[in-house]
C-alpha cells in the first residue's frame, strides 16, 4: 500500500478497527498542537533569517572612506579615490559626500550651526559594494599608496556581532523545527504502536476470521494518516492564522516585529500537513508490520 | 480436507514431553466426527492445529491439500475462509453489531454484505437470533454468544466446520437445535468436528448421523469407547 | 489522595494494572520532549530577557546634554548646567567629558588630528541616571530658562526598537512555554484517559473482585505521575545539558549569543519536572475519576 | 442476606417489558439453590442484581441487610467481598498468572498474599490448577479457566457463592468434583447459588444436598418441576 491509497476511504476495513476515542484524540491533537509549534519556529527562523540578511546587506554591503589631508591636497586626493574605488572589482559605486550631508552626520554632536565649509573636517565618501562585495585588505593597501589620507571604515565591527546573533537564532530555529518534527514521528509512532497493542484482541478476531495482514494494517494505517493529516492541517492553519494576526510592528523595529511569512515563504507552511502525514504514514506502517508479525 | 501425519504439539514453556503427539487423522470430505477428552487434555489446541492457528512441532499437517508448515500467513488467512470456526471463548468485536460481527468474514474477504442478506437473515433466525441482532456482543448472554459465533463460522458456507465446545452454555433444547443444524449441513456435504464434553449431545447425535467419537486423553488420540 | 502519595509506590496495586509498554514510552517520551523544547524555550526567553534589561538600563540610564555658546559663555554655561543637573532629582552623576574624549568620540569623523580645543565644538556633560531615571521634559524646560544652547539627547530613538524587539522575543519565549505546557498537559491528560479506555476490561476485572474506584484510580494515577515525571525529569535534564555545552559566543555580542543559564535562573528548569509531575497528577485523577464514574 | 422484595429489571434500550420481573427470593444462611431457565431468561442478570453489579429498577434489593438503592460504590466495593462470583466469561487480568489472579481479591483489599498461601495452595489443588499456578490465563484451557474463576471467587472465603454456569467447560468427572467442593462449602455454613443449564448436575446435587431449583422463564421467577 502506498502513502496516496492510504487516503482513500474502505467502509468495510475503516469499521472493522474500533473508533477508540482518545488514542484518535490524542495523536489528531499532537499533529495539531506540533503543527502550531513548528509554524510559530518556522516564522520565527525566517524572521531572523529576513534580519540577518537584511542588516548583512545594508551592512556589509556599504562602507566609508573617510580622507583627511591638507585643505589644499583634499579635492586631488578625493579624486584621486573615487577614482582607484571605481576600478575596484567588488564596488558598485562611490560617491562623495555632499557638505549638507556631512553636517546631517554631525549634527548630533556640534549642533545644527556647525560651519562644515570652514572647518577641517574630513572628507567622507560613501561605496556601495556588489553582492559578491571587495576585498578590503586589497583596498586598504592600494589606498595606503596612492590616497595617503584615507581611512576605510567597514562598519564590521559595529553590527557583525548582531548579524551573528540573528543568523545564530535562525540557525536554532531550523534546529527546533527538526526537533518538533522527529518528536512528532516518535509520538505518532508510539501512539499507533500503543493503538495496536491496545486493539491486540481485535487484531486476533480479525485473523481469526481469516483477514490478510495487509487488510489489518491497511485499516490501522488509513486511519492513523488520516488523523495525522487532519491534526497537522488544522494545527498548521491555525499557527498561520495566529502568524498572519500578529501586529506588524510598525515601521519602527523591523527586527522579529513582523514574524508575518513573506512571499512565497507561505508555501513551507502548507508543507507541513502532507510531510506530517507521509511520517504518520510510514511510521504507522512499520509499526503495523512490526506488531503483525509479533503476534502470533 | 485435513491431514495429520504423526503430528506432535507441544506449548514451548513446558518443555519436556508434548501436549499432543502421534495424531494420525483424515478429516473426510463430508464425515462426522466428535472429539471429547478431559479438561486440559488438548482437544482446542487440536482443533487450532486443524484451522492453521497453530503448526506442528513434529509431523506433517495438510489443510486442502497444502502442508501448513510451508503456508505464509496469507494462505492461512485464506484458508480460514474455507473453515468456519466456533471458539470455546467466543470473541467479537465490541463495537459493532451482531449483526456485522456476524458478516464480519464477508467484510475481511471483500464481500459486499448487502449480497448474503438473505442467508444472513435465515441463520439469526436458525440460531434464535433475530430479535437481538442489533445489539452489541457485551449485551449478549453467554447462550447468545455462543450462538452468534456459531453463525459466524457458517456465514462464508465453508466446507469445514470445526466447533469448539458450541453448546456449553446452552439449554438442552437450543443444543438440541444447534446439532440439527449442524447434522443439516453436513448432509449438504460440509466436514463436522465438534468438540464437547457433553455426553448426551454425542448420544443425541449419535442416533442421527453417522458420527466417529475420538477422544484425546493422555496426549493420544484414541476412538472412544463402546458407550459413546 | 494527594500528589505526593501519588509517588509513593503501592507494589499491589502497581501490579494490577498491565505494564502497557507503549503507552508508557509514549508519555515518559512526551514529557522528555516538552521538557527539552521547554528547557530551550527558557533559555531563549531569559537569554532574551536578560539583553532587553542590558540594553535598557546601559542606555535609558545614560544621556547626553549637548552645550553650544559661544566660546566666552561656555565655561559658564557647562557650570550652570551641572548645577542644575546636580539638583535634578533622578539624575546620578553629570560630568563634563575632557577634551580627549571628545576627540575619541569624534574621531570616526575627522581622523584623529583634530584640534578639538581650536574648534568652535559644542562641550558634552554624559549624565549617569537612577533607577527611576529622571523627567527628560521637565529637565529641558528649566534648561531652556537657564542654560539656552543646551540641548538633551536621550539616545531614546536610536536604540529603542531594538530593546522592544528583545522584549518582545522574550514575551513570545513565555507565551511559546505556556503553550508547551498546556500541550503537554493535554497529551498526557488524553494518553491517560487512552490508557483507562483501553484498559476497561482490567478496571471491570477489578471492579468484580471488590476493588474500589479511589484503589483502581490510584493505580492509574501513580503511574502517570511517576512516568511524567521521569520523562520531564530526563528531558529537563538533557535540555539543560545541551544548553550548558552551548558555545558562549565569546565576549563580541552578547545577544543571544549565550543562552547559558546565569545565576539563579538555573533554578526555573529544576521546577519543570515536578510542575510537569502535578500537572500529570491532576490531569490522571480527574480524567480516572471521569472514566470510572462513566464505566458502570 | 440477600433479599429482593418485587424486584424488577430492564435493560434501558428494550424499552417496553422489563426482563426480570416480580422477583422476591430470600437467600437465607446456608441454603442452596439451583437457578435454571433457556438461554436468554435472565439468569446472569439475576447474578448480577444479586452481587450489585445491576441496581433493580423497581422494588427492594437487600444485601446483607442494606439497600443497595442507596449504596454508594464502594460499599458495593465492600459487599463483594463478601459474596464470590463465578462469572460466565471468566475474565482475567491477562498479565498476571493464574496464582496472582486468584489472590487478586486479597491484593485489592490490601490483605498479604503470603498469609494465606496455605489457603490458595489447598484451592488450587482442589480446582486441578497446581500445576498451571504459574500460566497466565491466556495459557489456560477453557475449563481450567473456569476452575481458576471459582478458585478467585473462595479465596476471600465469602459468606455467599454465586457461580454462573461454574461446569459449562469442564468434563463430567470434573463437574462432580467441584460440585463436591461447593457442597462441602455449604456444609461449613456458606449460602451457595449456582445457575446452569446443566440438568445432570442439578439431579447429582439433589441427591447429595438439600437444594431449591428455581426456574427463570417469561421474565419471572418459579420453582422447577417435579422432574428436577
Ligand atoms: N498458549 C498456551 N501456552 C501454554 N500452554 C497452553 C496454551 N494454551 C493451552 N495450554 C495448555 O495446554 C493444555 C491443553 O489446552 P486445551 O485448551 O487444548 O485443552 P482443552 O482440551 O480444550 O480443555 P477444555 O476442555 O478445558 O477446553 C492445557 O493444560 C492448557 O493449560
Ligand atoms: N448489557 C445488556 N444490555 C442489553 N441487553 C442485555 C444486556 N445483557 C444481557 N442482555 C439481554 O438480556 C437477556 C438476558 O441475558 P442474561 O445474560 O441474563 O441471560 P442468561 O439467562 O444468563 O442466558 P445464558 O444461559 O445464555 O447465559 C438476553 O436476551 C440478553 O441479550
Ligand atoms: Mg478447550
Ligand atoms: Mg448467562
Amino acid at each position: 500500500m502506498n502513502a496516496l491509497s492510504a487516503l482513500r476511504p474502505d467502509p468495510g476495513a475503516d469499521r472493522v478497527v474500533p473508533p477508540s476515542g482518545f488514542t484518535a484524540r490524542l495523536v489528531v491533537f499532537t499533529a495539531a498542537a506540533m503543527a502550531f509549534l513548528a509554524v510559530f519556529t518556522l516564522a520565527l527562523a525566517l524572521a531572523a533569517g529576513r534580519l540577518a540578511e537584511e542588516w548583512d546587506s545594508a551592512l556589509a554591503r556599504s562602507a566609508t572612506l573617510r580622507i583627511s589631508a591638507p585643505e589644499e591636497q583634499m579635492p586631488e586626493q578625493t579624486r584621486t579615490a573615487l577614482t582607484l574605488l571605481q576600478q575596484t572589482p567588488g564596488v558598485e559605486s562611490a560617491r562623495a559626500l555632499r557638505d549638507e550631508e556631512q553636517r546631517a552626520l554631525l549634527e548630533p554632536w556640534f549642533g545644527p550651526d556647525l560651519p562644515v565649509a570652514d572647518l577641517p573636517v574630513p572628507r567622507l565618501i560613501e561605496i556601495e559594494e556588489t553582492r559578491d562585495g571587495f576585498d578590503p585588505d586589497g583596498l586598504r593597501l592600494r589606498l595606503q599608496a596612492e590616497v595617503p589620507g584615507a581611512v576605510l571604515d567597514t562598519h564590521d565591527r559595529w553590527r557583525r556581532p548582531l548579524i551573528e546573533a540573528a543568523g545564530r537564532l535562525r540557525l536554532l530555529g531550523w534546529v527546533a523545527i527538526a526537533l518538533i518534527g522527529a518528536v512528532t514521528a516518535a509520538m505518532v509512532t508510539l501512539a499507533a504502536r500503543a493503538a495496536l497493542a491496545a486493539n491486540a484482541q481485535v487484531i486476533a478476531v480479525l485473523r481469526l476470521v481469516g483477514a490478510t495482514d495487509a487488510y489489518i494494517a491497511g485499516a490501522f494505517v488509513r486511519r492513523f494518516t488520516l488523523r495525522t493529516l487532519t491534526g497537522a492541517a488544522v494545527g498548521t492553519g491555525l499557527g498561520a492564522l495566529a502568524v498572519a494576526l500578529l501586529p506588524s510592528g510598525g515601521e519602527a523595529g523591523g527586527f522579529l516585529t513582523d514574524l508575518r511569512f513573506a512571499g512565497w515563504h507561505w508555501v513551507l507552511p502548507v508543507l507541513f500537513p502532507p510531510l506530517a502525514a507521509l511520517v504518520a504514514w510510514a511510521a504507522t506502517r512499520s509499526a503495523a508490520r512490526r506488531v503483525l508479525s509479533g503476534l502470533s | 480436507m485435513i491431514e495429520l501425519e504423526n503430528v506432535a504439539y507441544g506449548y514451548g514453556a513446558k518443555g519436556d514431553a508434548p501436549l499432543l503427539r502421534d495424531l494420525s487423522l483424515t478429516l473426510a470430505p463430508g464425515s462426522f466426527h466428535f472429539l471429547t477428552g478431559p479438561s486440559g487434555a488438548g482437544k482446542t489446541t487440536f482443533l487450532k492445529l486443524c484451522y492453521g492457528a497453530l503448526k506442528p512441532t513434529q509431523g506433517q499437517l495438510r489443510l486442502f491439500g497444502d502442508d501448513v508448515a510451508a503456508m505464509p500467513r496469507d494462505g492461512i488467512a485464506l484458508v480460514r475462509r474455507r473453515i468456519g470456526v466456533v471458539h470455546q471463548d467466543c470473541k467479537f468485536l465490541d463495537h459493532l453489531p451482531v449483526i456485522d460481527n456476524i458478516a464480519l468474514p464477508l467484510t475481511v474477504s471483500g464481500q459486499v454484505m448487502e449480497d448474503q442478506q438473505g442467508n444472513l437473515d435465515d441463520l439469526l433466525t436458525w440460531v434464535g437470533l433475530g430479535a437481538r441482532a442489533h445489539a452489541f456482543p457485551p449485551e449478549l448472554s453467554g447462550g447468545e454468544r455462543q450462538r452468534a459465533a456459531l453463525a459466524r463460522a457458517l456465514i462464508l458456507s465453508p466446507e469445514v466446520i470445526l466447533a469448539d465446545e458450541p453448546t456449553g452454555n446452552v439449554d438442552w433444547e437450543m443444543s438440541q437445535r444447534l446439532l440439527h443444524l449442524l447434522i443439516a449441513l453436513n448432509g449438504m456435504g460440509k466436514t463436522v468436528m465438534i468438540a464437547t464434553h457433553d455426553l448426551m449431545l454425542i448420544r443425541a447425535a449419535k442416533a442421527q448421523v453417522q458420527a466417529r467419537v475420538l477422544r484425546l486423553s493422555g496426549g493420544v488420540l484414541q476412538a472412544a469407547g463402546a458407550d459413546l
